[in-house]
């Protein structure tokens, strides 16, 4: 029963296969799961939408959407109909194809990477011998639709908003590679299904997951610190500022397009959260040994609303960044900690099994953060803005 | 010779000519990462997946990025008024077909010495992180050098002088 | 890849265990020079963290090196407890970590560290006499606004130092000997504002580099006879057995006068550790390298590093005495007796006629090195090694005093400027006192005085020659002589100085109290009732015999020196204590005997020597390019000019009279030629790929062509 | 036509169109874009030797390939700064007006 209950989606795929003759029954396996896939996080998205402006409201002291449906819990679907139903208006000098590509590029890319992520035990796409590269190679393809749609409205608040956004997606890309860089010299592989395999393990009850060892929580903080920015979530949600660029390089998309974008940015959310799951927390494992009759499914997408959920506590709590701080602090702080935690991991690897391996990392981390930090902090690094670069 | 390759194949080569050919600048880039694309999916074909998502991951990730950086930073996004081709045009196309029907009557010519269709090998991200650290570690150590270099050669070259500095 | 096995080996003796403090032995270099990596970081005005980074790394390091050396005392007692001794009844306690550094081709290099009893008793005295010396500089450079860069310096040289003990590698030596040159360049010319610093650093680099060459062709040559650079690899390593019978059996390179392969390695080595000592003839760095702050002149040029060189010997030292004749000696041993013997002489006679306090002090520091290689030489490791501990205790104490006197009197370092400073300075006279009677060997109750008399003892029984001996017990009498003149001058008389000196803070003088004590009581483990020290070292039992003494010659050997001792006391306290010149009056003894006293005096004309020799050669050979580039190269380009300029002009004589009609429209074609081919070079990259492309086409169709023919 | 040769031939023409481009094109980007097609070209060559060729399993071609992925990708860097660099100086991308030395 519990092995049913952990396994239901894939038997439910064997059996759908099982009623097409054999030779369609490769492709309708591939097809089956990007159905799944392709509806299941739309939903999802919709719940979140709509999760997040009840918890925003409850931040601010508000009580939020509660007019359609129960609890306001209906207010995605009165949303997908007015996008669906609204009028698209593209600018009289846009430049029409790739005004229309960029939506869809983004969408299509974003959605290419849940293909390799794991979402339960044998819940997985295609297993991928170089998943991790390909995820961040489709995590790659996003900037160029983005400064698409930025530079084909032909507006100067959208072609700053994707200048913004690409420099800052490229520039928070490095830590994101770096960090994950620590698990895959440890897991000692680039396949995701392998990765999670590794922090399978239990002792005295406890999980082996990556975010438990010292290299593992510093890798965890600057991984999540480049993917808020890298999804252009508050504080680092600067390409989007209204205040600055009404709305930055969305601003000439309206209708389905505009949803598209919307879309295409909680799937990124969602995608990358799944991989921070599976790179850190352990993917689809249960937390304590004695869970593990929970359904693997259920733990995957239960961390990944968590670390959902921390994306919308950060936007209602912190404030926004200056562009220059945001360089700064990637280039000056998360970077360097990053390659500070990468020789740590290094160690980690090659000092054996003992506590001394605890101690050394643990006290090389501290020292670091703590040096770096300090650094940053002093007076003058974030003083007022100098334009070098502005003529 | 399926249908997959002719179709990549065409995808490939219409990006390609779309690149060298359209008008505006910021067009022939976005036609260049479909060029880039298409060999990406060459490579896969060619059972060569780590090669094929770092081709992804380095050309459309940040080359194509870069080309567009620096065609808007040179204010070479909007359409230009005269002619996009330099005056020796004709010279250049008949030497650029020269040099193509030379390749392509090698090529031709050679198919009959080339090797033949051959099972496909396994290629694990282990070898080729074994091969890239332990008999590629000096190649791998000379190209981290100079990317190392060229990053540093590009911020410096690329750095603004301020007035009077000089 | 083998990244999860096989990354570290560990080989000891014994049943393979590796104790923790053998395989963390790589802390002790490691933290003083992240310490120095971290200093350096910091900004000038951090003085407090620097200083507390620099000693509290250095006091780790202490502790860790005590806690090695007290596992290599308890070691034996353990093994002997479970009968492994049995097993290795050859000898001496040898732990070692190795590990492959890089690969090249079927080659290995192999980089690790030993922890046997010569390389714990040099981590001992060489952290702790740091440790003091860091001390006391906070008080000496408090005043020097680079006291940062200072602790920067000194922590890296510590590391570096401490590396070179622990390397079970000649290649990780090496590299921890260049480091240790290099800090002693930057201290040296750590004032480097003064142009003399900065020449002396220069001059001690370079010196110290002629050396290092021969060292490493010394390296190389082992390499590539014995195909490993470690020292000890379980009995494979190039100074084991195995590898020393190889490079004995090898009749092609047995060379002239008995010099085997190991040998000649051996002497190529030396000339490193020569050149690092400061032996003749290359020890002329070592007196300039006195314009370095005092401190770094006690820790790198008095106490560590140049002992280094004597240390690499005794590392080395299997490789030396191998294949040894009849007599118990090999030709390189007996190269390097001479070597030792003779600086010792020659650099105390120098020291005699010197009036600079560090000078007088740098002079000692080669003459007692000399003693130090005669002992290797003649002795074996015990007897030099245990000389070396006593002597940089009570040397470094020496220059620590030096010091103090120097910050006292506000920076005078001219004795004949000195003077009566025992009421003023009472702590400082008492220590130095002390430090000199330990250098002077006075007896019984001195350091100096055991080890010295170790190294007089094995020169007597030399089988090679009697002269060594002879030449040693007249270094003594000299020692004791330029000693107490110095100390009279300093000390005793009256003040002939300007501003009055006074006594220097608690953070200087307690270094040197401490010092005292060791000077004083280092003696004890190596005297020959109870020579602790060499069995230690060879690893054998020990037992307090006072028939130790009574061997044969040895009474009369011990009489002897102490009459030696006392007579060059007495000469000295005869000539200057009390009755000291003033600073424009000659000298006493210049006045007895002027002339030999200006050879001394002007450091018997080294100097001057390479200056004419080789420093002149190099500049005659620079002239000679020079001469070459400007007239013979110069000339000739000159003469082809001319040539062409004599047919120009034939040209436009006919030109002008023969062919005018026919030349214009000749020049106009020219001029349309040029411009032809100036196409080629418009500065357009597109035409030069163009024809790039065009060379494509042409070599694709040859390559077609030639291979279809 | 075997499968090499197919590839061969697509690389051929991949080639080639960048030549033209790099030969013909006013802006100096736009040469840049025509040597990174003729780059990939050449990997792609590299990649097919590789699969087609005898020791596919010595993954020679496939890093020569990867190699020449970073080298590409330094090269597009410094290509482009030094475009930029030439745009601030002379204020123009067109290669037939920088056909002088002199600044």
């Amino acid at each position: 029963m519990i092995e049913t209950m952990d396994q239901i989606f894939v038997l439910l795929q064997h059996w759908l296969m099982g009623l097409l003759p054999a030779a369609l029954q490769p492709v309708a396996g591939v097809v089956l799961g990007v159905v799944a896939i392709v509806c299941l996080f739309p939903a999802l998205f919709a719940l979140t939408t709509v999760f997040e402006r009840k918890g925003l409201a409850r931040i601010q002291n508000r009580i939020g959407p509660n007019r359609v449906g129960p609890l306001g819990i209906l207010q995605p679907v009165a949303d997908g109909i007015k996008s669906l139903i609204k009028e698209d208006i593209v600018p009289l000098c846009a430049d029409g194809v790739v005004h229309f590509l960029a939506p869809l590029l983004l969408v299509v890319a974003v959605f290419m990477g849940f293909a390799v992520l794991p979402m339960g035990r044998n819940m997985v796409l295609v297993d991928m011998d170089a998943g991790l590269l390909f995820f961040f190679a489709m995590g790659a393809s996003t900037e160029l639709s983005v400064f698409m749609a930025g530079w084909s409205s032909r507006n100067k608040y959208s072609l700053l908003g994707a200048m913004r956004a690409v420099a800052q997606m490229i520039s928070y890309e490095v830590p994101l590679l770096m960090s994950s860089l620590s698990v895959v010299m440890i897991a000692g592989s680039l396949s995701l299904t392998k990765i999670v395999e590794a922090q399978n393990h239990y002792t005295w009850g406890l999980p082996h997951w990556y975010i438990f060892t010292p290299w593992g929580l510093a890798g965890f903080l600057t991984y999540a610190i480049a993917t808020t920015a890298e999804t252009n979530r508050s504080p680092f949600d600067l390409p989007e500022g209204e205040s600055e660029l009404v709305a930055g390089y969305h601003t000439e998309y309206s209708g389905f397009k505009f949803a598209l974008f919307f879309l295409g940015e909680y799937l990124a959310m969602f995608s990358i959260s799944g991989l921070g799951t599976t790179l850190f927390l352990g993917g689809w494992s249960a937390p304590f040994s004695f869970l593990g009759w929970v359904p693997s499914w259920f733990w995957f997408f239960s961390k990944m609303m968590l670390s959902i959920f921390v994306f919308i506590w950060m936007r209602g709590t912190l404030p926004r960044l200056r562009q220059d701080q945001l360089m700064n602090f990637a280039w000056k702080f998360v970077l360097p900690l990053t390659l500070v935690n990468l020789m740590v991991t290094v160690l980690w690897r090659f000092l054996g099994d003992g506590w001394q391996r605890w101690v050394f990392c643990s006290a090389i981390l501290i020292v670091a953060y703590a040096g770096i930090g300090l650094a940053g902090m002093r007076r003058g690094h974030f003083g007022p803005r100098r334009y070098l670069y502005a003529e | 010779m399926n249908w997959a390759f002719y179709l990549i194949a065409a995808l490939t080569v219409a990006g390609g000519l779309a690149a060298v050919l359209l008008k505006n600048t910021v067009h022939c880039a976005l036609a260049l990462t479909v060029a880039f694309a298409g060999l990406a999916l060459f490579f896969l074909q060619l059972d060569a997946q780590f090669a094929g998502f770092a081709q992804i991951l380095v050309y459309i990730g940040a080359v194509a990025i870069l080309i567009v950086f620096a065609i808007l930073l040179t204010r070479g996004s909007e359409t230009p008024k005269g002619s996009v081709f330099s005056r020796n045009w004709l010279a250049g196309l008949a030497i650029a077909a020269g040099v193509f029907a030379v390749l392509g009557w090698a090529v031709l010519h050679s198919a009959s010495v080339l090797p033949h269709e051959t099972a496909a090998p396994t290629v694990t991200v282990l070898q080729i992180g074994n091969a890239l650290m332990g008999r590629y570690v000096l190649p791998l150590e000379i190209v981290a050098l100079l990317l190392t270099a060229a990053l540093i050669g590009a911020v410096i070259v690329a750095l603004h002088e301020k007035e009077g500095s000089r | 890849m083998m990244m999860q096995e096989g990354f570290v080996t560990f080989q000891t003796l014994g049943n393979g265990y590796v104790s923790p403090i053998v395989f963390y032995l790589w802390l002790i270099p490691a933290l003083p020079i992240i310490a120095a990596g971290v200093i350096a970081l910091l900004k000038q005005p951090k003085r407090k963290t620097a200083s507390a980074l620099a000693i509290g790394s250095l006091v780790i390091s202490l502790f860790l090196s005590l806690v090695a050396f007290i596992h290599v005392i308890s070691e034996p007692i353990m093994r002997s407890a479970t009968a492994i001794i049995h097993a290795n009844a050859t000898g001496v306690l040898r732990e070692t970590v190795n590990f492959t550094w890089i690969q090249v081709g079927a080659a290995n290099v192999d980089l690790g560290w030993v922890l046997d009893p010569l390389s714990a008793i040099m981590l001992v005295m060489v952290s702790f006499v740091g440790l003091l010396i860091f001390i006391y500089s906070i008080g000496y450079m408090k005043h020097d606004e680079n006291f940062t860069r200072f602790f920067c310096f000194m922590s890296l040289f510590a590391g570096a130092m401490l590396g070179v003990v622990i390397a079970n590698s000649l290649l990780l030596l090496f590299m921890c000997w260049e480091l240790v040159g290099l800090t002693s360049y930057l201290l040296i010319g750590f004032w480097y504002q003064k142009p003399e610093a900065a020449a002396a650093a220069k001059k001690a680099f370079i010196t110290t580099k002629i050396g290092d060459v021969l060292f490493l062709l010394g390296m190389v040559w082992l390499f590539s006879q014995t195909g490993t650079l470690l020292f000890y690899n379980h009995g494979a390593g190039s100074i084991e057995a195995g590898a020393l019978a190889g490079l004995l059996a090898q009749p092609a390179v047995r060379l002239g006068g008995g010099l085997t392969a190991a040998g000649a390695i051996g002497l190529l080595i030396f000339a490193g550790a020569a050149g690092k000592s400061g032996q003749f003839p290359l020890h002329v760095w070592l007196p300039d390298a006195m314009e370095g702050p005092t401190p770094v002149s006690s820790l790198i040029h008095a106490a560590t590093m140049v002992a280094a060189g004597v240390y690499l010997i005794a590392r080395v030292y299997p490789l030396m005495a191998a294949g040894a004749l009849a007599g118990g000696t090999t030709t390189a041993l007996t190269v390097v007796t001479w070597v030792g013997a003779f600086t010792a002489v020659f650099a105390a006679l120098i020291a005699v006629a010197q009036n600079d306090i560090k000078r007088i002090l740098a002079y000692s520091t080669i003459s007692q090195l000399g003693y130090m290689m005669a002992g290797l030489g003649m002795g074996g490791v015990a007897v030099g090694i245990f000389h070396l501990i006593t002597h940089a205790f009570f040397k470094a104490l020496l220059f620590l005093g030096a010091g103090s006197v120097i910050h006292g009197c506000h920076g005078e370092q001219d004795i004949r400027r000195m003077g009566g400073l025992k009421a003023d300075m009472p702590l400082t006279f008492v220590t130095y006192a002390i430090g000199m009677l330990a250098l002077c060997g006075f007896p019984l109750f001195f350091s100096g005085f055991w080890s010295k008399d170790g190294i007089l003892e094995a020169a007597s029984h030399w089988s090679v020659a009697r002269t060594p001996f002879y030449m040693l017990v007249f270094g003594v009498l000299l020692t004791a002589f330029y000693m107490t003149r110095q100390v009279g001058y300093v000390f005793f008389g009256y003040w002939r100085g300007g501003k009055t000196a006074h006594e220097s803070p608690a953070v200087m003088t307690l270094p040197m109290v401490i010092l005292a004590l060791f000077a004083m009581g280092l003696g004890a483990i190596g005297t020959p009732a109870w020579p602790w020290f060499r069995a230690f070292l060879e690893n054998r039992a020990v037992v307090f015999n006072l028939h130790g003494f009574a061997e044969p010659g040895l009474p009369a050997l011990m009489i002897a020196s102490t009459i030696v001792v006392f007579l060059g006391l007495g000469l000295g306290w005869r000539l200057y204590c009390g009755q000291a010149p003033k600073p424009e009056e000659p000298d006493v003894l210049e006045r007895a005997v002027p002339v030999p006293w200006g050879w001394l005096r002007d450091k018997l004309y080294v100097d001057e020597l390479y200056g004419v020799t080789v420093i002149a050669f190099y500049k005659w050979w620079a002239r000679v390019a020079d001469w070459l580039d400007r007239r013979v190269w110069g000339g000739a380009v000159a003469a082809v000019a001319w040539v062409f300029g004599l047919w120009s002009r034939l040209n436009r004589f006919l030109d002008n009279n023969v062919v005018d009609g026919s030349f214009d429209k000749g020049c106009e074609e020219l001029a349309a030629g040029g411009g032809l081919l100036s196409r080629a070079q418009n500065g357009r990259v597109q035409t030069y790929l163009r024809i790039l492309a065009l060379g494509v086409v042409v070599l694709v169709l040859m390559l077609i062509w030639s291979s279809r023919a | 036509m075997t499968p090499l040769t197919g590839y061969l031939i697509v690389a051929a023409m991949l080639f080639s169109i960048g030549l033209a481009g790099a030969l013909t094109r006013r802006n100096a980007i736009l040469v840049l874009i025509g040597i990174e097609l003729m780059l990939n070209a050449a990997n792609l060559n590299l990649i097919a030797f590789w699969r087609y060729g005898p020791h596919p399993e010595a993954l020679t071609g496939m890093m020569f390939a990867i190699f020449s992925i970073a080298v590409a990708a330094a090269e597009a860097a410094v290509g482009l700064g030094l475009v930029i660099q030439i745009h601030r100086h002379a204020h123009t991308t067109d290669l037939d007006r920088m056909n002088r030395m002199k600044g």
